[in-house]
Order: C-alpha cells, then sequence, then structure tokens
C-alpha cells in the first residue's frame, strides 16, 4: 500500500470523478469554504503589560471600537507584544488567559459592605463607602494615635491600624499609598513582597 | 535582579535552585532556552521535586527542602578547598583580605554575641579590625587565620561531601557532578547566573540561603559579569516597584528607613545613615542618603518641609520595632488592631496557619478590602462548606468592599524583577463603578482630609499639609504622580563649580538622582527612579528595541533604577585595568578617559582604575562582603539549620546544642511554638508551590485557567503511594499540626524519598492555588496547614518546609 | 377486492405490509446511504431535508428496516430452505436468463434463486445492522479499528445488498405477473403453474 | 464563490479538481519536544483565539487537564515520566497533542459531506463546521485519533492551525505564546532546516536518537515534532508509522468507484436484458392449459 500511495490515490481520484460524471451526469457544486475571517481587522490595540509575574511581559490589548465618541470600548483579545525584548510575543498560560482575568464572573463590580454578623453583601455608592470608611478610620485614629512613646520621645505613630499594600498596584498607585498612610502614622504597613 | 531577563542568555551555566522559573516565571525562562541553544549553556536544576524546569534540564539533583545552605556550604568547601576561585576577583573586590574583629567566634552552631532568651545576637564582634586612621585592616596575602578568607575556609570547611549528603539527601555523586559544573565558571570569561524564588526565601533561613549563593557568585568571580549576577525572579507583576517604593512596616521610599523612636536627633539620624567609607578613596554611595531624604520630604510635604522644622523629621512615624505581616496578624490576633486594609492582597490565603489569619480578622472592628477580584480574605466571613467553616453570626467585623480597576483599564508603570520600569496604556474603562488602586486611596485621603480640616483630631499636621497639588484631588493622574516620584528642583539648580550655570531650571524635572540636594532646593518622591521621567518626557515609556552589543541590553527600553543601569556592580565585569575579564561580553570597560561601552557605568564615570576604587560602591568598604558584618540576624556567615519542623530531631551539624538546632534568631510568637508539629505525629516533608497554569490566587476567578487546572492535588512518590494504599487520583487528606486539607492525589516517579541522617524522609507536594471562591473547582487553603515563623530577617513565613501526615480520604 | 376467485393466494396482507416497509425503509436508506456512498450521489440529502438530517435520520431507519425484516425472517425462513431441486435450478439459471425456462426444474413457493436472494439478504441485513451500530456516534463509541471496520463493512455490504435489490426488483419486473403478488397478495394460477408448479400444485391438489 | 485569501488544495466530498494554477509557500508547525515544559500556554492561547473555554473538569491524578482532546480544546499536553539508569535519572517528556494537518489527510478522505474538510494549498486542513453533517467520518479516517464531535452542536472540531491568522500572515496562537520557543512556524522547508539544527544540537549534547517527526505514511505532515527518542515515538503517544487505515483507504479509495460502477451495471445490465431478451411472461401453453381447466 505505501509504495505507490501517490499514484493509487490519484487513480483513485480520477475513479470518483471519472465515475460520477458518467453515472449522475452532474457533479454536486463545490461547497462554500473560506478561512473564518481575521477577527481583529480594525480592532483597537493598546499595549500593556501583563500584571501577573514579573517578568512583566508586554502584551496588546485589542478593543472592540475605535475611540469614536459613541462606541464603548470592549476588550476582545490579549495577545503578547513581539517588541518587548523580554516576552518577544510569547505568553505563559497565564498570560495568555488575560481576557478571562479582565471579564472574570468575579470582577467586584461596585462598592459593596457586609455588615458586622450579617450573612450578605449589600450595595453602596461610593461616596457612602468612602465616608463611613473614613470616620471609622479617623474615629480610631483619634482614639489610639500615639504621640510620645512612654520614655517621653515624640512618635507619632497610629498602631491599631494596618495596610498590605498590592504588589499589582503601578508604581505611582503604590507611590501614593505609601505617601498617603505612611503619614496617617502607619508602621503596620507591609507588601505581597514575601508570599 | 542583578541583572534583568535577556541577560540570562549570556550564562554558560544556569542553576535553578529555590525556585522554577519554567513555572513561575514561564517567559523569562525563555532566555534560558536561548542560552542552551545560543551558548551551548548547561542548565542545572535543584529541587525536591523534578518539576517542570528539570525536564529540560541538563543535570537534575533532589535535596530536601531547607537544607540549602548544607548544599550551598558544600560547594564552597568544594571550591575553596580544590582551589575553583577567582583569584584576582576575590581578592581584590571582596572584603577577603579584611581582618576580622578577635572577639568573633563560632562555637557548635551559635555565633558570638548570643542571647538566647531574647532569641538575638549581640553583633558587636562581627566586625572588621579598623585601624588608627578609621580604615579597615588587611591582610593581602590571605593568610592571616583572622582574615576573611581564611574565616570563610574554616566556617565551611565542615560541610564536606558526606556531611552535604546527609544532610540534604542529594546523592554525593550527584551532588559533586554539580559541584563540578560550578566549578568551571572560576574561569574569569566564564559566567554562571542563578535564578531562584520563593524556594529560598521562604525559609526560617531565607535570607542566609541567598547569601550563601551571593557568596559563591563573588569566589567565582560571577557578579556584575553579564550572564552572572544573583537572580531573585520575583512573584508580583510590580513586587519590585512596591518593594522599591518601600511599603514596609519600618522603610520610606528608595530604601530609606523610618528614624526608630530613639532616633529623636534629624542631623545623627541622616549621619548614621551616610557611613564614611572603611577603605581609602571608596565613594560609599549612601553619603548622598541626606539629598534623598530631604527631597522626599519636600515632595511629601512641600513649603511645610523647612530647614528649620528639619523638614518635618518629627511628623514620620517612628518605630520600636517592625510590623511585618506576620507581626500584623499577631497583633491582630491579639486583639491590638481595630482596622485593617488589603489592597489587592489576599492574606487570608496568603499567611501562614489560616485559622489563626481568620481568628484575627474576626477581632476587627473594620476590613476594608480593595481588588478587582472577589478575593477569599473578603468572605472570610462566609460559610463555604468544608472548605469554610464559619458562623458568620460571631464574626463581628464590618467588612467594605472596593472594587479596583485591573491593569488593562489604567495607566502606569510597573518594575519587573529586571529593575526595568515599562509605562502601560489604558485600553478600556474600569469595568463597573471599579476605579484604580491610586484613585482608591486618594478619594480616600481627601474624604479623610474634610473630616481633618473641619472636625480636627490627632495629630493632623501630616494630614492637612500632604502635598496635594494634584488637578484632581480625588483622581492623582499616574503621570503626576511619576513626575512627583522622579523629582524636579524647586529653584534653579547652579553648578556648585560655576553659578553662572543653571543646570536644571526651577520646575524643571531632574535628569537623575544626582541632581538632588539636601538644602529644600529639590524634590523627589524615590531617588532610585529619579530619570524615569526627566524634563525629555516619560523614559519609562520608551520603546526602542534596539540592542547594538546583542547582551540584550536594550538600553532605550523603558528605563531601569538606578540610573538607567541594566546590569549591577557592572565595574565588576572588568579587571582591575578596567578591561572586560570576557571581551565578547563587554558590559563596560575604561578607555582611557572614562568608562563606558554597554551599559551605564556602575561607578564614578571618570575614576582612573589605578586609584583603587572598589566596584560596588554602596559599601563603605568599595568591595562586596563574604563577611556579612552584623547586617543578618543570625550570623555573617551562614550556617545549616533545621525548619522549624524537621524531620530530624536535632541539627546533623551540631546533634548535642539544642539551641542550633532551627535558626536561634528568628522570631517565634508566643503559642506557635506549640503549634509546630514533630516527625512522631507528621512523619513527612511538605512544601508549597505554584504551578505553571495558574497565579497565586487570582486565576482560580479565571475561566481559562481553572480549565488547565481545574482541581486541588498534591504530590506524592511512588513509593509512599504504595506504603500508604494511595492510587493516582484518589482523594487524600494531608493534615499537619494546625489543619487539613483534603486533595486529590498526583503519584508520581518525580519526587522521591531520600535517605537523609539515617532515614528515609518522603515529600509531599503541595499547589497552592485553590480556595473557596472562585470558579475553579473549590478547595482548602493550603496555608491551613504553614507554620507560623518567619525568616530571621525579613520575616518571610517558612511555607517551604513543614511537617504533615497523609492519609487515603 | 377479488379479480378471480381462482387466482391463488401467495402473500397475506400482513406479509405485504411487512414487505413494503422494508422495502419502503429500504429505499430511503438506500437514497441517504449513496448520498454518503459517494460524493455524486450527496445531492440526494435534499430529499431528506438537508445533509445534517440525512445523517441523523439514516440510522433510525435503519434500526426499523432492521427490525422489520427480522420479522420477515421469521415468517419467511423455514419456506427458504435449499432442496436438490433448489441446486438443480441453480445450476440451469443461465438458460432461464437467456429467456428459455421449459427445461426447469420443478420448483416449490420459491425458487432456488429466490431463496439465495433470501439468506443473501439476511446476511446483509446482519451486516449492516451490526456495522450500523458500530458506526453510529450519536450513541455509541466503539473503539477505532472497529468503528473502522464498521464503516468499510457497512458500505460494501450496502452495495452488495442495493445490487441484491436492483436483482430482486428487476425480476419482479422481468417475471410478468409478478409484482401483483405484492400489491394484492394474489397471483394467476397459470403464472404459479408456470413458475412454481410445486407450489401450484400444493395449492390447487393438481 | 467568494474570493478568499487561501486558496483550497481539496474539499472533502468533492470530484472535481480546485483551482490550482496559483503556487503558495507550504507552511509548517513545529514541536522541539525537548523545549518543551508543558505549561500549557499554548492550550490557553489556543482556547481564547478561537473563543472557545473546555469544561472545567477533574484531575484524574496526572498533569493532563483536560484530559484528552475534546471539541473545545483542540490542543492538550500529555505527560509522560520516565526512568532511566539511575533513580534521579528522570525525564519527564511532554507532548502538545493535536491535529497534524497530514499531507494526505484520512479525515478529508473520509468526510462524505463537500467542503465539510478542506486542504489549504498551504498545507492546513480545516474543518468548516457550516458544511459538517456530524457523521464522525474524520474520526474513523485520522491516523492521530484528533477530530472530535461536539456535544453541543454534534459538528467536529479540531486545531485549524489557526488558518485565519496565517490567512493574514500571522503565526497560530499557539507558536506565539509558546514562551520557549518549543513551537515554531515557518514554510516547511524553514522548519525542516529548524529541525536538522536541533537535532544536530540535540546529538552534540549526547542525544544520539534525535530525529524529525515527519511521517510519510500520510504524505508527511504540516505539525512535526522534533524527539529526543525519534526511534520510539510511541513513548510519548505518538503512532511509529502512521498511514490512513488500510479499512479506510479500502472503503473510500477504489472500492467505492468500483461499486458505483458495479450498482451501475446492474440495473443497465437490467435494462438491456430486458430489451434484448424480454420479458418472461406466462407461456401461451400454460395459460391455454388453465383454460382448459376452467372450461371443464
Amino acid at each position: 500500500m505505501n509504495m505507490n500511495r501517490r499514484q493509487f490515490f490519484k487513480v483513485c481520484s480520477a475513479g470518483l470523478g471519472g465515475s460520477s460524471i458518467a453515472l449522475m451526469g452532474f457533479s454536486p457544486t463545490a461547497a462554500l469554504a473560506e478561512v473564518r475571517t481575521f477577527k481583529l481587522a480594525r480592532a483597537t490595540e493598546t499595549r500593556n503589560t501583563c500584571p501577573y509575574c514579573s517578568v512583566a511581559c508586554g502584551v496588546i490589548l485589542y478593543s472592540m471600537g475605535d475611540k469614536a465618541k459613541n462606541a464603548k470600548s470592549r476588550i476582545i483579545h490579549i495577545e503578547g507584544d513581539p517588541d518587548n525584548p523580554v516576552n518577544r510575543g510569547s505568553l505563559c498560560p497565564k498570560g495568555a488567559g488575560l481576557l478571562d482575568m479582565v471579564h472574570s464572573p468575579k470582577r467586584l463590580m461596585h462598592p459593596e459592605v457586609r455588615e458586622a454578623g450579617s450573612t450578605e453583601w449589600k450595595r453602596l455608592s461610593w461616596d457612602d463607602a468612602l465616608t463611613r470608611i473614613a470616620k471609622l478610620m479617623k474615629e480610631d485614629r483619634d482614639a489610639n494615635f500615639i504621640a510620645k512613646n512612654t520614655a517621653g520621645d515624640t512618635v507619632n505613630r497610629w498602631m491599631t491600624m494596618g495596610l498590605l499594600a498590592s504588589s499589582a498596584s503601578n508604581n505611582e498607585g503604590g507611590y501614593l499609598t505609601h505617601k498617603v498612610f505612611r503619614n496617617l502614622g502607619i508602621l503596620s504597613l507591609d507588601t505581597q513582597a514575601r508570599i | 535582579m542583578t541583572n534583568h531577563w535577556v541577560d540570562i542568555k549570556n550564562a554558560d551555566l544556569v542553576i535553578i535552585m529555590g525556585g522554577n522559573a519554567a513555572e513561575a516565571h514561564v517567559c523569562g525562562f525563555k532566555w534560558v532556552v536561548e542560552a542552551k541553544e545560543k551558548r551551548g549553556a548547561k542548565l542545572v536544576v535543584v529541587d525536591p521535586r523534578f518539576n517542570r524546569s528539570a525536564a529540560v534540564s541538563d543535570y537534575y539533583a533532589p535535596i530536601r527542602s531547607g537544607t540549602d545552605i548544607a548544599f550551598l556550604g558544600g560547594v564552597i568547601n568544594f571550591l575553596v578547598t580544590n582551589d575553583k576561585i577567582h583569584h584576582d576577583y576575590v581578592k581584590n573586590y571582596t572584603d577577603s583580605t579584611f581582618l576580622v574583629h578577635e572577639g568573633f567566634s563560632f562555637e557548635d552552631g551559635i555565633f558570638s554575641g548570643y542571647n538566647a532568651e531574647k532569641r538575638s545576637y549581640d553583633k558587636s564582634t562581627w566586625n572588621y579590625q579598623l585601624g588608627a586612621d578609621g580604615y579597615v585592616l588587611t591582610d593581602p596575602t590571605m593568610e592571616s587565620p583572622n582574615c576573611v578568607f581564611q574565616q570563610m575556609k574554616k566556617h565551611y570547611s565542615r560541610y564536606t561531601p558526606d556531611v552535604v549528603s546527609n544532610i540534604t539527601g542529594t546523592p554525593k555523586d550527584r551532588f559533586l557532578h554539580i559541584c563540578e559544573m560550578i566549578a568551571a565558571t572560576a574561569a574569569a570569561n566564564k559566567t554562571m547566573t542563578i535564578l531562584y524564588a520563593l524556594g529560598w526565601t521562604q525559609h526560617s533561613v531565607g535570607s542566609q540561603n541567598i547569601r550563601t549563593m551571593a557568596m559563591i557568585q563573588l569566589l567565582l568571580g560571577n557578579m556584575g559579569m553579564a550572564g552572572g549576577g544573583i537572580n531573585a525572579l520575583r512573584g508580583h507583576s510590580n513586587v519590585q516597584g512596591i518593594t522599591d517604593m518601600c511599603l514596609l512596616t519600618t522603610n520610606l521610599p528608595g530604601y530609606m528607613t523610618l528614624p526608630n523612636e530613639k532616633e529623636q536627633d534629624f542631623t545623627a539620624y541622616l549621619a548614621k545613615r551616610s557611613p564614611k567609607p572603611l577603605r581609602p578613596n571608596q565613594m560609599s554611595y549612601w553619603q548622598n542618603y541626606p539629598k534623598f531624604h530631604v527631597s522626599l520630604m519636600k515632595a511629601w510635604y512641600g513649603k511645610a518641609a523647612t530647614k528649620e522644622n528639619n523638614f518635618c523629621f518629627d511628623w514620620l512615624p517612628k518605630f520600636d520595632k517592625g510590623y511585618d505581616v506576620l507581626h500584623m496578624f499577631e497583633r491582630m490576633h491579639n486583639g491590638q488592631m481595630n482596622g485593617f486594609i488589603a489592597q489587592g492582597f489576599n492574606p487570608l490565603a496568603a499567611v501562614p496557619n489560616t485559622k489563626k489569619v481568620a481568628d484575627a480578622l474576626a477581632q476587627l472592628k473594620f476590613l476594608v478590602v480593595i481588588d478587582p477580584l472577589a478575593t477569599d480574605t473578603s468572605e472570610f466571613w462566609r460559610p463555604a462548606g468544608e472548605f469554610n467553616e464559619v458562623d458568620p453570626a460571631k464574626v463581628q467585623t464590618t467588612v467594605f468592599r472596593l472594587p479596583a480597576a485591573c491593569f488593562a483599564e489604567e495607566e502606569g508603570s510597573y518594575t519587573n524583577s529586571g529593575r526595568v520600569l515599562q509605562w502601560h496604556w489604558k485600553s478600556a474603562d474600569p469595568i463597573g463603578e471599579s476605579k484604580s488602586d491610586g484613585d482608591i486611596v486618594a478619594s480616600l485621603f481627601v474624604k479623610l482630609r474634610e473630616l481633618y480640616a473641619k472636625d480636627g483630631g490627632a495629630f493632623p499636621e501630616p494630614i492637612l499639609n500632604l502635598n496635594w497639588a494634584y488637578k484632581h484631588a480625588d483622581e492623582p493622574s499616574p503621570e503626576e504622580l511619576a513626575k512627583e516620584f522622579n523629582g524636579k528642583a524647586l529653584v534653579d539648580l547652579v553648578d556648585p563649580k560655576d553659578p553662572t550655570k543653571v543646570l536644571v531650571k526651577a520646575g524643571e524635572q531632574v535628569p537623575s538622582f544626582a541632581f538632588l540636594r539636601d538644602d529644600g532646593s529639590t524634590s523627589c518622591g524615590n531617588w532610585l527612579y529619579s530619570g524615569s521621567w526627566t524634563q525629555a518626557g516619560n523614559m519609562m515609556a520608551r520603546r526602542d528595541t534596539s540592542d547594538p552589543s546583542g547582551l540584550g541590553q536594550t538600553l532605550n527600553w523603558g528605563f531601569a533604577w538606578p540610573v538607567n543601569r541594566r546590569i549591577l556592580y557592572n565595574r565588576a565585569s572588568a579587571d582591575l585595568a578596567g578591561k572586560p575579564w570576557d571581551k565578547s561580553r563587554t558590559v563596560i570597560a575604561w578607555d582611557g578617559q572614562k568608562w563606558g561601552g554597554n551599559d551605564v557605568p556602575d561607578f564614578k564615570g571618570n575614576e582612573p582604575p589605578e586609584n583603587g576604587m572598589g566596584p560596588f560602591i554602596m559599601n563603605p568598604e568599595g568591595v562586596a562582603r563574604l563577611f556579612a558584618l552584623g547586617r543578618m540576624a543570625e550570623g555573617p556567615f551562614s550556617e545549616h539549620y533545621e525548619p522549624f519542623e524537621s524531620p530530624l530531631e536535632v541539627n546533623p551539624m551540631h546533634p548535642n546544642n539544642p539551641l542550633a538546632r532551627t535558626n536561634p534568631a528568628a522570631r517565634v510568637f508566643k503559642g506557635d511554638m506549640e503549634q509546630f508539629g514533630t516527625a512522631k505525629d507528621f512523619p513527612y516533608v511538605a512544601t508549597t508551590y505554584r504551578l505553571a497554569e495558574h497565579y497565586h490566587f487570582w486565576t482560580k476567578n479565571v475561566p481559562l485557567n481553572a480549565i488547565v487546572q481545574p482541581e486541588q492535588f498534591v504530590e506524592i512518590g511512588e513509593e509512599l503511594a504504595k506504603e500508604k494504599g494511595i492510587v493516582a487520583g484518589d482523594k487524600v487528606v494531608v493534615r499537619s499540626n494546625r489543619g487539613k486539607i483534603k486533595a486529590v492525589a498526583v503519584v508520581t516517579k518525580r519526587i522521591r524519598g531520600l535517605d537523609v541522617a539515617g532515614k528515609k524522609v518522603h515529600t509531599i507536594g503541595i499547589p497552592l492555588h485553590w480556595g473557596f471562591v472562585g470558579v475553579a473547582k473549590p478547595g482548602y487553603l493550603t496555608n491551613k496547614l504553614t507554620p507560623y515563623v518567619g525568616d530571621a530577617n525579613v520575616q518571610t513565613p517558612e511555607f517551604k518546609a513543614f511537617l504533615v501526615n497523609i492519609e487515603k480520604a | 377486492m377479488i379479480r378471480d376467485p381462482k387466482d391463488l393466494k401467495r402473500y397475506e396482507p400482513k406479509e405485504r405490509a411487512n414487505h413494503w416497509v422494508v422495502g419502503i425503509s429500504f429505499i430511503l436508506l438506500a437514497l441517504s446511504g449513496l448520498a454518503f456512498f459517494h460524493p455524486a450521489f450527496f445531492p440526494l440529502t435534499q430529499l431528506f431535508g438537508g445533509p445534517t438530517w440525512a445523517r441523523i435520520i439514516h440510522p433510525y431507519l435503519g434500526v426499523l428496516m432492521a427490525v422489520s425484516f427480522l420479522a420477515l425472517y421469521f415468517r419467511f425462513a423455514h419456506l427458504n430452505k435449499m432442496t436438490p431441486a433448489d441446486k438443480e435450478w441453480l445450476g440451469k439459471v443461465g438458460q432461464m436468463v437467456d429467456g428459455d425456462d421449459h427445461n426447469m426444474p420443478e420448483q416449490g413457493k420459491y425458487n432456488g434463486g429466490q431463496k439465495v436472494m433470501f439468506w443473501a439478504m439476511a446476511i446483509c441485513m446482519l451486516l449492516m445492522a451490526v456495522s450500523g451500530l458500530l458506526i453510529w456516534r450519536a450513541w455509541f463509541g466503539f473503539d477505532i479499528t472497529l468503528v473502522r471496520l464498521g464503516a468499510v463493512v457497512h458500505a460494501a455490504a450496502g452495495a452488495v445488498m442495493i445490487g441484491l435489490i436492483f436483482v430482486h426488483v428487476y425480476a419482479a419486473i422481468w417475471v410478468k405477473g409478478t409484482i401483483r403478488a405484492m400489491w394484492y397478495g394474489t397471483v394467476t394460477r397459470a403464472w404459479a403453474k408456470q413458475h412454481h408448479r410445486g407450489w401450484y400444485r400444493q395449492m390447487t391438489g393438481k | 464563490m467568494a474570493l478568499q485569501s487561501l486558496d483550497i488544495k481539496q474539499r472533502s466530498a468533492t470530484t472535481t479538481p480546485s483551482p490550482s494554477e496559483r503556487q503558495t509557500v507550504e507552511v509548517a508547525k513545529l514541536i522541539d519536544t525537548t523545549r518543551c515544559i508543558g505549561c500549557k500556554a499554548c492550550q490557553v492561547a489556543c482556547m481564547e483565539w478561537n473563543d472557545i473555554r473546555d469544561e472545567i473538569g477533574s484531575v484524574d491524578g496526572t498533569y493532563n487537564n483536560p484530559t484528552d482532546l475534546t471539541s473545545a480544546s483542540w490542543t492538550v499536553m500529555r505527560f509522560y515520566e520516565k526512568e532511566n539508569s539511575s533513580p534521579f535519572d528522570l525525564e519527564w517528556l511532554i507532548r502538545k497533542d493535536g491535529c497534524m494537518h497530514c499531507a494526505d489527510p484520512g479525515c478529508l478522505k473520509a468526510c462524505p459531506a463537500p467542503g465539510a474538510i478542506v486542504q489549504y494549498a498551504n498545507g492546513i486542513v480545516d474543518f468548516h463546521q457550516e458544511n459538517c453533517i456530524g457523521c464522525g467520518y474524520c474520526i474513523t479516517g485520522c491516523p492521530f485519533n484528533v477530530p472530535r464531535i461536539s456535544k453541543k452542536d454534534s459538528k467536529a472540531y479540531k486545531c485549524t492551525l489557526c488558518s485565519d491568522r496565517v490567512a493574514v500572515g500571522m503565526e497560530p496562537a499557539c507558536v506565539k505564546t509558546c514562551p520557549t520557543g518549543a513551537i515554531m512556524f515557518g514554510s516547511k522547508e524553514q522548519m525542516t532546516e529548524q529541525a536538522e539544527h536541533r537535532i544536530g544540537e540535540l546529538k552534540g549534547r549526547g542525544h544520539g536518537k534525535a530525529g524529525l517527526y515527519d511521517p510519510a505514511g500520510v504524505g508527511g505532515t504540516h505539525v512535526m515534532y522534533v524527539l529526543k527518542d525519534a526511534d520510539d515515538p510511541t513513548q510519548i503517544g505518538l503512532p511509529a508509522s502512521p498511514t490512513i487505515s488500510a479499512l479506510v483507504s479500502v472503503w473510500k479509495g477504489f472500492a467505492k468507484p468500483l461499486a458505483t460502477l458495479a450498482m451501475a451495471g446492474v440495473a443497465l445490465g437490467s435494462l438491456f436484458h430486458y430489451v434484448t431478451k424480454g420479458p418472461n411472461e406466462v407461456s401461451k401453453e400454460i395459460e391455454d392449459e388453465i383454460e382448459k381447466e376452467d372450461a371443464q
């Protein structure tokens, strides 16, 4: 069978062709078979950086719409940025799946509160949420702020409040977080640098 | 990383130990593959598991988790004994010739100055001998028994191949083969790079693991070389940037430090941080500390910071001790904290001993979670069957959950593991009502400031005077913030040598931190990042891919700190005369007039080599330290200590000294020591880790990743599985003294029992990506199992070596 | 309606109905089967509401045919036992085809040719049913080699069967007075006497 | 027919030749198993690009997940553990499984639905679900057990080699994403050269049996593997010498035209028999006998 495969196939297809033409007098019309249309033809490209590990691969975000006023951007595809010197277009399984992170069913959509002892989330407006949090913080800071330690030295610290900072915030957000929370007197400050 | 991702391709030997680059840093690993293909480099993997990095390695050796110092100490012994060191480098670029304090000693696992009660050292003898001129005494022959080299040689001589094999379980022949491979890179023109990650840091001796490898790299002359260096593969996209911003308990941006409560005097505070050189004609770059500090204070407090008020020195909180994440939850657990913000952080999943963390969170008055995704932490109060057993009625914590925008919905910069800052642009509006982290922090601050302005309150000065000159107070733009941390001139900066010459006009961005001043005439939010947004524009957004040297430096792509330098300590890539050790991989060289080449010199640009300035300019010595002085908590040299939960009852190095069984300087809180398990009840070593398919605790929320790795599992060797009657696909229960998890068993040839100190030690591998919130199959938080103890220096929890038992569910 | 009371009853209504269920399902199966057999016949799928419907319907029709053929089999199997006379008949079939049936030996209800046809059909039906099940992916998932074998057998047996049915149908057309047996169940005595003298004698006692 | 960017070389169940004057470059994907770390980026990128999402399954005690190809997983990693001479001398062999894009595609040969399977001039074998009737014959025809019928729509699916990307000059999604460069893409010629280069390098590292998997039994493939042990591809689940099953060749090869001819022969033979020999009517003789009987 292997020796003359190609010839054999040719004979067969000739046989197929011949038989059908001879017998039926007609041949079925060739069915339409097109390549799936390239889906990004006019999508908007935005250069970004993968938010997962610290290889910091360059990614290109493709979004629907050409940024016209009436069009709402939605990210429809993400792939590696071939210009980035480190990843050169490649992405790992995490980076390759970023689209589903952006549109995860577990994305938080609005501020919420779970009241003490409650079993459910309650939606809040940003203003209500931030006002409540600011009041709780101020109340606690005013009550527990330590201006001087027992030795009488100036320490100006607030020990009953803590913050764990994101390691996926951008530098600008991180800088601002440090600037704000350090100046409230917080020492219980750490980041996801090690865990 | 002292070097950077692409530079890995310049190595002749790549060692992956204490990490698993192929799985946790997949795209960076491509440069390992490139080194193999283009340079014929060899890849060696040392790991308790034959993992996916090992799958494409040239040589693999197993190791018992938590015994890396024994292995690396053995390597040092091999190199020194067999004279496989880069002599010129060791002699001239390290402190090998320096004489050590006469009082320094090491006896049966304990260094001089130990206080067992406080579990800490008095480090006064961990020092050099100083001469009358204030300079260190040296012995250029390196023969004095007191010189660093001889001390080091003596210290590690105990780590013979048999001792190493006995402790680590690594077969002796495999250990020696790797030693030989490493030794080959002692040649001046050969380099080895080391890629490590949390596999080294997450031990009670984590910092010393890394230090020991740093010593090896110095002995081999690989620091500063292309294809060399010590390369920490960091975990999060911007963990390097956030660390540089120093969101750490006692730091200020740019690795500056907050004052201790005993430091009430501003001048003394600055002086202590500006060390004088310890050898003649050394740079001791930290002498510039006051410029960086004062510029930061100007960035934060603007006009309120004046010379007269010590630039608001007293507004900074002063610490008594460090409040790292473990300490924070310890205090929370003790009821000493009321409020807590988790910003893009999932501590319930990420901090050891989940039960303790959950109990701690339940003691809070309020918890604020800022995250793009639903986290387990934000739902710690929600019962989720066997995966989270809790009675919500008993949790009186008010929990706020604020939706954060994700990377695609905001612009800004991330700093990668190779210290390269890259700008990213916004593609779509934040989903739903979400806002960027910066905007959330800003709007919260504005609310607080309004309350303080209206009602007054405790010490309102730093709040009311915080420099907040942003166009939209609620939404400072990333551009404004980036410019702020780059720094600018507040008045015309004139050339000190020629007062008619204006270097930087008032209001303009400074070109680099070299332009910062300590008189209040400049402001800069983070000196390390100075140069990232100059008058020429956003340097982080540069996208020139050209690489004329072929080394992968791409100097015009983004911006690397400091001052766009891609390889740190690159002066050490050239010999004493300034000629590169390897011409084919020239990083920088001295051309007779100045330093230059394929990188920004990590050196004074016009300093002739013959003047003897050392390449390690940040150190007052000008050279690298084989002897760590008092910088490490547990000793100037590393020593093998068993993990806090060890299958061995004694430290084989010091069988008769219980004090030296585990790290004598590690901090253990009351109650946690009692929760450590013993080998009698928990005979197997467990280690937790990441898989290629998942990212930490995020991607359990991501359908695509849940599809390719849907369900929680643990890995065990065939031998142990047979003993326990477990077959692949069975459900098993893994228990530690703190909790249990249930998972599917993956039975594999890739983990085997090791012969350690006369017994068989089995390892159980525990991937960590599952939890009770997500789209993947619900699972147990693996930190239900882990011990609450950290590294003695930086308190990184010991996730990589603890004890468990396993049985069929 | 009785044309001639003296005509001989050859098939009961139940038998005829059964035959036509088999026959109609066979025609539909042949049409849809041919469509997948060779591209030239593919347009035949339009008779069934398009190719996908043809693919869906075909195996169900197959089940119908298999079951109704089984009934037919049990009805007629005992009448199709081969006898020495059948063999003699088969030996002389050439003359018969050539148009001269004078020398043919006396035949019962079925002649040797019909019996061969019966058994050939039965074998083909069995092969079709078994191989059809092997390749029916909507319900079954057999080992790939079996499926491949099934596909070949199905196609081969199908082709043979179509040939056999051509012969069967042509024989009915060629031999005048035959088709009515399957329409109204009767044949003329003359027809019976000529083609199935044994059966004629049995029926008429002559 | 719409003008399309890729010429079609062969079309299932079609007996006339396709336009074949234009000559385009034959492409190929090269999978270097010695560089594969089994990270599954290709699996994810494939699903993401092609807008498919497989079910969230469960773990069967291995790293294989999804455990097999499905209509929504067009490629999966298969992991094999191998122990050599000593206990720690291990190999973890990993293969990316998926369509091989054979030069002589068994699926196309077996397919009865015109245009449901096409082979483009560049060598890509693509399924067009619009024309697929869901019979599963492609599975029967495939020597590599690749196509899968969807439970949702009963259509057959498999890797398209990202024909939509390749048509506009890009590489397939899996190729682009592959972090270690274990998957490469280019002209078949270039990929064969690349493979030779890699094999040379592997031999230099002591893998004397390294070789290329481009099986001639199916006319060569447009997805090829560099194997460390090319003498035994079965150890990573590849057939040693794949061919289109003899059964399928017989079934779809000469047998059908011949059978068609035979059937036509029977029909025509009958016709000519009728017109040449005439009908077989009851003889006058017997009719007379019967009439005589009736008259009595």
